[in-house]
């Protein structure tokens, strides 16, 4: 572990700039997201969550696939330098790892790039996660039910802890303990390299660091409520997929696409041409299975013409489908559908009423 | 910017405007090339989104015509498509778009001259104020 | 005040003269409420009526509910003013019938805008909520603050007139009839003092964070098309991206679609999770439509909405002479 | 890394009307250039993704059998904005293809089989892919039934294929139509109904069913009723899709997504699924 004074932090954003694409919480307009930024400056630092996802980073809401014209088709552009992300919050590292599993990997044809997702790979495979060890979670938090932990570490590259005026960085992947290697060996290099000693300042972290590190661990821990055990939710929520507790579930779920957009995990998305005679793009669109024209065909069937069934969907297929391609729920409880939902469906509540659920169908 | 021309699209309704076009062709009454014209059966059938995407695919200028009150074929067509437009006008003037870009008229079969008349005054207005570039899709970047 | 309402609602649904009542309950988020459908006498102690219930519950009269209406069932709604002008929108424009509504008006002191009160709070996570007598306390940790509601009302509370139903079956207290207010078109008489590129700049600034999840529309109680025009895809007639052209005629076109039919309830605008400014094109559109054609939304079922019907005499100002 | 997002060029051969409406054509494209080709390897019952530029894609299960080298064939029923632009295209047109998608009917099973095709309307497509494959690998099956129905006449697909597999005695192929009409000679009824009528054995039997959701939904008890195990009875399932590399989500079924696991599964495997089909 390594300590990074935060009197110095703007350097370390500064220099990391210089190698990398750096992406942090940056708040315009009273709401937030993961924006570039050249200087600690525009970073706001005080945001538990940002208001948008970050998948955005590596997913954008809208993204060109290629262009063409008269002459074909052209591929976009690669991207250049790597992309460093700085303080995503453990569940939102979490989720970018959950995202890798779909577009990074070819489940059903193991070995077959031709599989694997290009635009997002060319991305995440890159990139260096610092992840940001939450002290104060929210109430609408919930990762601790899904394995994840207000200090957990998992899937990031490097873990940061905020202990008051220091940042406390604890490598974790190969990838950030090569980078923290070189950042120490840099901080005890001489001024020859002027711009990178200044901006590497960093320490071995004291054995008073380490402490006040767990003590802000188990803080944060305990603020949470104990979760309930969802060992079992998918096979229980696939036993009552044809019982009524889905009308009562979805009474007043409106269908619109707010907890999909924001949601770090979602990741359905549309294709479609944008052009004008023989010029134009294809681009790919984020979509959702609440909207009821996404699985509408040509011939005007639609398999989930109900508000109910459309609600049912998202929930089977983060709790119980994606469990089932990829062992764990499509779901790391970062809250934000919880938050911005306009007729406050709790997905906790939802689960907890499946839990309880005793009627045909469940076990 | 010197050679721009706008390009106009001109919704006529099929039983005033469009026939006072015709009657404009016929009496080889000159007007603006400009014009790219939609016939639709009635200004009633306008959809406002129908002005919204001309301006998004680039269109500099819309023009919706149709029957004088009290001539449409359809009886009251033209009237309820009145109210439609009184609140788009303002409106998109309100967001910012020149009130120029937008305009209608109401044209009968024997106004041959007439039709002209509007054709080189929204022309005219329409090259007074640039191409447009509010609301315009960006596909030829 | 809730436990006459909770007494009504109880013998209305014993009485068997509603099936289900839709209303609010408290909601699992310290500010909020969360509609709640009551279909028998010992669950109506769950109703909540306060600034939180910001949800116009008029929407499920045409969604789900509207099976039960329908069927000819009849249904309560628990509303404040701007709701029960929805119903009354519904009644004129036939979606619902008169006779199947039980419309329960409540007093209202405006509901809260969870953006302002965040902003107020500066971060720092609300747990606690209370009102009374015009002030809102929040707590939270090192958190304890009390100010003005008006500070924190949505900005479509501010500006209201009619706060309290006008067309209703049973109130609960004593109704308020309109009131003129001078903050009603105070944002668009500040917007429209600017230049064209100045109104066309705050409009990208507002229109640029939507994030094309149409909460606005799906909370709209005015937008109940079974398909709206942005989910046509045969012809698709409006692109699906986030890019300001696309997003902003999106909300151009829903808005002249809810001209003359907004009852400016703001429901949108606190659902909005990018928190864009909507209000502001729907209160220039209603003022048009009160200016040209003298028509009110909401406030008389028996009128003919404005957008459905024209006088041969109107002034066409803005058609080219 | 090659990007399965970018489609690959196929120049129109021929195309041939297939009903008096003109709602359906039949396209048959090569590739423009070799080397895709050669990279092109499919089986029965996969899909490509058909891609035209500045209109966008739509799956289409691929009509040709991997025996047939020269070219690619799809068969198009004209139901929205893309379908009509691929009617319009022209012989000597490019268009794009990604592909080949999805699974494919387990012919390796299959061998040493009775195999009993039911089909019906335009989804017969990937079912002459397969007739087509195992007539070309004839000694690898046993008896090979196939049991066909269209609305009228008018709607079969590849009438003259059709005509000669009749004339062949290592296929029995059987004809209906929904009503009957002046000149038919073949079956007249509904699918289900002729299923049941004929009552192919279940005998080390294996069967394929593609049509219409109504029908498929018809014939499944049918072939429950005759006694044919879910494990031995297959299915092509459709959605809308997008992407077709199991990304997109759109067109996912229980923990399944069509193109990806799909389209073709056993009834078994349909089982399994939550959510019926």
């Amino acid at each position: 572990m390594v300590r990074l004074e935060k009197g110095k932090f703007d350097d370390f954003i500064r220099s990391l700039a210089e190698d990398y694409i750096v992406y942090a919480a940056v708040t315009t307009g009273g709401k937030s997201s993961f924006k570039v930024v050249a200087s600690a400056g525009e970073i706001d630092e005080g945001r538990l969550l940002t208001d948008r996802s970050p998948k955005e980073i590596f997913f954008p809401h809208s993204e060109v696939l290629f262009e063409y014209d008269e002459d074909g088709i052209r591929e976009t552009e690669k991207a250049g330098k790597p992309i460093a992300v700085w303080g995503l919050r453990g569940c939102d590292v979490k989720s970018l790892a959950m995202l890798d599993k779909v577009f990074g990997t070819a489940r059903q044809m193991p070995d077959n790039e031709m599989f694997e997702d290009p635009y997002w790979k060319r991305k995440y495979d890159n990139s260096l996660i610092f992840g940001l060890a939450c002290n104060e979670p929210r109430s609408s938090c919930f990762c601790n039910w899904l394995g994840g932990g207000p200090h957990s570490e998992d899937a990031s590259d490097i873990f940061v802890i905020d202990a008051g005026d220091v940042f406390l960085m604890q490598p974790v992947s190969d990838k950030g303990k090569a980078f923290i290697g070189k950042m120490t060996d840099a901080a005890g290099a001489s001024a020859q390299d002027e711009k990178r000693a200044a901006g590497a300042s960093v320490a071995k972290a004291s054995g008073a660091d380490e402490k006040k590190a767990a003590e802000l661990a188990s803080g944060a821990r305990a603020m949470m409520a104990e979760p309930p055990d969802l060992d079992g939710l998918d096979e229980r929520l696939k036993g009552i997929f044809h019982e009524d507790i889905w009308e009562e579930m979805s009474a007043k779920c409106v269908n619109c696409g707010a907890c999909a957009f924001v949601c770090s995990t979602c990741h359905c998305f549309d294709v479609q041409d944008e052009g004008k005679g023989g010029k134009g793009k294809r681009i790919r669109i984020w979509d959702s299975c609440m909207f009821p024209i996404f699985t509408r065909e040509a011939s005007g069937h639609n398999p989930r013409p109900l508000s109910r069934d459309r609600f049912k969907q998202r929930v089977m297929h983060k709790y119980s489908y994606f469990v089932d391609n990829y062992g764990e729920s499509l779901c790391t409880g970062c809250g934000r559908c919880v938050i911005v939902c306009p007729v406050g469906v709790d997905i906790r509540e939802v689960i907890k009423r499946v839990l309880s659920f005793e009627g045909k169908g469940a076990r | 910017m010197k050679d721009w021309q706008p390009k106009i699209l001109a919704i006529l309704c099929n039983w005033c405007s469009y026939a006072g076009a015709d009657l404009a062709g016929v009496s080889r009454i000159q007007y603006p090339p400009n014009i790219r014209v939609v016939r639709i059966p009635c200004s009633g059938r306008v959809d406002p989104l129908f002005i919204m995407k001309s301006l998004q695919s680039g269109f500099d200028g819309v023009l919706v015509s149709g029957c004088h009150p009290g001539d449409c074929h359809y009886l009251s067509g033209n009237y309820v498509a009145r109210r439609r437009f009184a609140i788009l006008k303002p409106l998109l003037e309100f967001i910012g778009i020149e009130p120029e870009r937008v305009q209608f008229s109401w044209i009968s079969a024997g106004e041959g001259e007439r039709f002209a008349e509007v054709m080189t005054k929204v022309t005219n207005d329409v090259k007074k104020i640039g191409p447009a570039k509010r609301l315009v899709k960006g596909v030829q970047k | 005040m809730i436990e006459e309402l909770r007494e009504k609602v109880k013998k209305l649904l014993a009485g068997g003269d509603v099936e289900l009542v839709i209303g609010w309950e408290k909601g699992s988020q310290p500010l909020s409420s969360t509609p709640v459908f009551i279909d028998s006498p010992e669950e109506a102690d769950r109703l909540v009526f306060d600034s939180t219930c910001g949800n116009n519950p008029a929407v499920y009269s045409t969604k789900d509910a509207r099976r039960l209406v329908k069927a000819g069932k009849k249904v309560g709604v628990v509303v404040k003013g701007c709701d029960a002008r929805s119903l009354s929108l519904y009644v004129a424009e036939k979606q619902v019938k008169r006779d199947n509504i039980v419309i329960i008006g409540v007093p209202c002191r405006g509901v809260l805008d969870s953006d302002k009160v965040e902003e107020l709070a500066g971060g720092r996570e609300v747990l606690e909520y209370s009102e009374q007598d015009g002030k809102i306390t929040v707590r939270g940790k090192d958190l304890d603050l009390t100010f003005d509601a008006k500070d924190v009302l949505s900005a479509s509370c501010l500006a209201c007139i009619y706060p309290d139903a006008k067309e209703y079956d049973i109130f609960i207290g004593e109704a308020r009839d309109g009131k003129p207010n001078k903050e009603q078109n105070a944002a668009i008489d500040e917007f429209e003092k600017l230049s064209s590129e100045e109104r066309w700049k705050r409009m990208e600034e507002i229109y640029s964070k939507c994030i094309r999840c149409y909460a606005c529309r799906n909370v709209c109680p005015s937008c109940y098309c079974n398909e709206c025009f942005v989910d046509q895809n045969d012809p698709q007639w409006i692109g699906k991206t986030p890019e300001i052209t696309d997003t902003m005629i999106f909300h151009i076109i829903r808005n002249l679609h809810v001209a003359g039919r907004c009852v400016e309830c703001g429901a949108c605008e606190r659902a909005c999770p990018m928190g864009l400014d909507l209000l502001l094109l729907n209160r220039k559109a209603a003022r048009e439509v009160e200016e040209r054609f003298g028509y009110v939304t909401g406030i008389d079922s028996g009128e003919k909405p404005a957008m459905a019907d024209f006088r041969e005499d109107e002034k066409q100002n803005f058609i080219m002479g | 890394m090659s990007n399965t997002y970018i489609p690959v060029n196929m120049r129109v051969e021929t195309i041939a009307v297939e009903d008096k409406e003109k709602a359906l054509r039949t396209f048959d494209l090569v590739f423009v250039d070799e080397a895709d080709g050669k990279r092109f390897t499919y089986m029965p019952g996969q899909f490509c993704e058909f891609s035209l530029l500045g209109k966008g894609e739509s799956p289409f299960g691929i009509a040709s059998s991997p025996t047939e080298t020269d070219f690619l064939r799809f068969t198009v029923n004209r139901t929205g904005s893309v379908t009509n632009e691929i009617h319009y295209l022209r012989e000597g047109d490019t268009v794009g293809i990604r592909g080949p998608l999805g699974n494919w009917y387990p012919v390796e099973k299959f061998k040493g089989g009775n195999v009993v095709i039911i089909g019906g309307g335009f989804a017969f497509t990937t079912l002459r892919s397969l007739i087509v494959y195992m007539l070309e690998h004839r000694q690898d099956y046993g008896d090979l039934t196939v049991i066909y129905g269209a609305r009228n006449p008018d709607l079969f697909l590849y009438k003259d294929e059709l005509a000669q597999w009749q004339k062949r005695d290592d296929l029995t192929l059987h004809l209906t139509i929904d009503k009957p009409v002046e000149g038919w000679t073949g079956m007249t009824g509904f699918v289900p109904a002729v299923v049941r009528e004929l009552a192919p054995s279940t005998e080390n039997a294996w069967v394929v069913v593609c049509g219409p959701p109504i029908m498929i939904k018809f014939t499944l008890p049918v072939l429950a009723e005759l006694r044919f195990p879910d494990a031995r009875v297959y299915t092509s399932l459709e959605r809308r899709m997008k992407c077709g590399i199991g990304k997109c989500g759109r067109c996912n079924i229980g923990s399944k997504y069509i193109c990806i696991d799909g389209p073709v599964f056993s009834m078994e495997e349909l089982g399994e699924i939550p959510e019926t089909p």
